[in-house]
């Protein structure tokens, strides 16, 4: 016997366990409901499905019926508020993706707020403004966020308790660092031609961790929120 | 009406006619032309088509064309070239065989070919009633009413590399503190050194006697940058003068200043004498 | 046993006669075909399921199987057009039965010339006006075509080189043909000889074919149209 025969024969087993308890139900009952179910641009209820039986017909019977048959095929039988309809197995839905390869940059605030994140951290949203000297538009963090390569790491013990942001685990494959600490340092990006040889007078590179800082508490995502001033740029 | 029935009959009313002895009615609207109307009598014939007699239908289209002229419809032009046609079959049916002129088919052959195109149209005719009596999508059998889309996931990658993550700091960074470092704007003036060291280089072409002006570079030859290549120059001439390298002469204060190699040898004859000495 | 059991049993008895012929298909093989041919809005053909099935898959053998396993179902899975699809069973067209708008409605000359058409494809509008015995009126073709049922499918190596004739994927999905091939009375008629321009007499049966005919060019849309004279009735 083959596979496929086993699985039938197990929906017959149940078939036949089912229909010891009611009434057997008319085979050409199941095959309409079969047919409005998988022709219907909706799903149906029970009320729908009886106007188009012949009269008497056990809607409810059938469709308890037809859910079994269809329990472990390519296509199930669902119930979702009341109404029935066919719809693909769910461990089959992958089928019905078609994955495309898609390849971007990032935004010039994306990458310099990412850079800045990245040696900076921890670093709260006001202190990547003041260290940029711009203001920082809404949906660069949550860019970065959503790509994984920041998080929130934690809360400043200022005022306000400000989150802090940090780079993660994927920031680190994407860059093909090892860790953050693989940051090049001030003479580092000097050698390789990033800064001057003489970089402008307060420049300095900090030494990236992405351990929690000493100012910091980890974050607690249940913490209410209190309104975080955005940075002023006039005394930036 | 439909558009294919009003070209073809157009000139008809609903009039029915009597075709025959046997009061056979035809109601003529409706004809597809004239093997159509052929083949409706045909039909009346109650034979088989492939045995129908061809003389007794020439002799109904006949009468019915007849009819109709009684009734003075006009008809459609299709319809009187049948009638001419088939007027000619039967004559040549009712005589004895024999061959046309130039091997023109017998009237058996005529009679055979429009047999056979009777039934030819007869069966197209079954055809389209069997082809449009099958199971039609979407009115007798149905697909999914609720097909589930493809869906299409974009998988995002990134092509920043390092590099663009360090680039986009330094240049962050240095921004926010005052921009570049300063450069100043280079002063239009030709700098000694650099004179001297063209001059230099020109000592071979100038072994007779130069004018000075005529040594400047090129690209300082117009306003405050010759003054300046001019001043130049001719102190890099001095000093190579002091140096032995050159040899100078003015004819008067305000003179041009001519030039010359200062190490061509030891006094050899030169056609050219100093200008203006 | 209740009816729907024994209905399954047998089911389960042809696909075990099935399998004993063939290798025994996966059955998970069997639900993503399923899954495919449910989801989707067209038919697909094999080429189509195998580039969505893992490597190796016996997608012509799940497809007789899946075939035999709805045989008897409200759902059938045909083949048209050489490609597969689940439609509802004709015999439950009654309660699904949908009428068509009017303006789809069909004249006789159109339905007869879409028949002709079919039939005797690649086929210009002269032989159509010679079967008919009637000139054709402006609208049939263009309606056909406008439908997306019949196609211009080249040009007849003959003086004037008329277009051609010939129907479409779309004739096939509607009418539930698998190729044009399976037209209902194809053999009788070609048997008959009424798929020939002259009456029967040593004459070769061609094939009626939606491929391009011996004596027949491609269609280019840039040739310049010539007359064509409309069917000549005393020539007959």
């Amino acid at each position: 016997m083959s596979s496929v025969a086993k699985m039938i024969a197990k929906i017959e087993d149940q078939m036949d366990a089912e229909s010891d308890d009611k009434q057997a139900e008319n085979p050409e009952h199941l095959r309409m409901v079969e047919a409005l179910l998988f022709a219907a641009s909706e799903p149906l209820d029970i009320k729908a499905l009886s106007t188009s039986l012949p009269e008497g017909a056990d809607v409810a019977g059938l469709l308890n019926t037809l859910e079994e048959v269809y329990e472990k095929r390519g296509v199930n039988l669902c119930c979702v508020a009341g109404k029935y309809q066919f719809r693909t197995a769910s461990d089959l839905a992958f089928l019905l993706r078609k994955e495309q390869p898609e390849q971007k940059r990032l935004s010039k605030a994306a990458i310099e707020t990412l850079a800045i994140i990245s040696y900076h951290q921890p670093v709260t949203r006001a202190e990547i403004e003041d260290i940029r000297g711009v203001a920082m538009s809404k949906g660069t963090i949550d860019i970065l966020m959503e790509i994984g390569w920041i998080k929130i790491s934690g809360r400043k013990r200022t005022p306000g308790r400000p989150v802090t942001y940090g780079t993660t685990e994927a920031f680190l494959v994407q860059f093909g660092l090892e860790s953050i600490g693989h940051l090049p340092g001030l003479d580092e990006l000097k050698a390789a031609g990033f800064l001057e040889a003489i970089p402008p007078s307060g420049f300095d590179v900090p030494n990236p961790s992405d351990e929690l800082g000493a100012d910091e508490d980890p974050y607690d995502p249940n913490e209410p929120e209190m309104a975080t001033g955005s940075a002023n740029l006039d005394e930036a | 009406m439909t558009a294919e029935q009003a070209e073809t009959f157009d000139e008809f009313q609903s009039t029915a006619l009597v075709a025959d002895d046997e009061a056979l009615l035809i109601t003529v609207d409706g004809f597809e032309g004239p093997l159509d109307l052929l083949l409706t009598l045909a039909r009346n014939q109650k034979v088989d088509i492939a045995k129908i007699s061809i003389l007794k239908l020439a002799e109904q289209y006949l009468e019915f064309v007849e009819s109709a002229k009684k009734l003075n419809l006009e008809l459609a032009a299709d319809y009187l070239v049948m009638a001419a046609w088939l007027a000619y079959l039967k004559s040549r049916l009712i005589l004895p065989q024999e061959k046309g002129p130039d091997g023109e088919p017998t009237a058996d052959e005529m009679a055979t070919r429009l047999r056979w195109r009777l039934q030819r149209l007869d069966a197209m005719r079954a055809a389209s009633t069997r082809l449009m009596g099958r199971e039609r999508l979407d009115r007798d059998v149905f697909g999914r009413g609720d097909p589930e889309p493809i869906n299409i996931v974009k998988l995002r990658t990134y092509k920043d590399t390092m590099y663009d993550l360090l680039t986009a700091y330094a240049t962050d960074r240095v921004r926010k503190l005052g921009g570049k470092s300063y450069r100043p704007q280079m002063a239009p003036v030709l700098a000694i050194e650099e004179a001297r060291e063209r001059l230099e280089r020109m000592l071979g072409r100038i072994s007779d006697w130069s004018a000075l002006t005529t040594l400047l570079p090129f690209e300082w030859s117009g306003g405050a940058r010759r003054r300046s290549a001019v001043a130049s120059t001719l102190l890099a001439a001095l000093e190579m003068a002091r140096d032995g390298k050159v040899e100078l002469q003015q004819a008067s204060p305000f003179a041009e200043i001519y030039v010359r190699d200062g190490q061509r040898g030891p006094d050899l004859p030169s056609e050219a004498s100093a200008p203006g000495a």
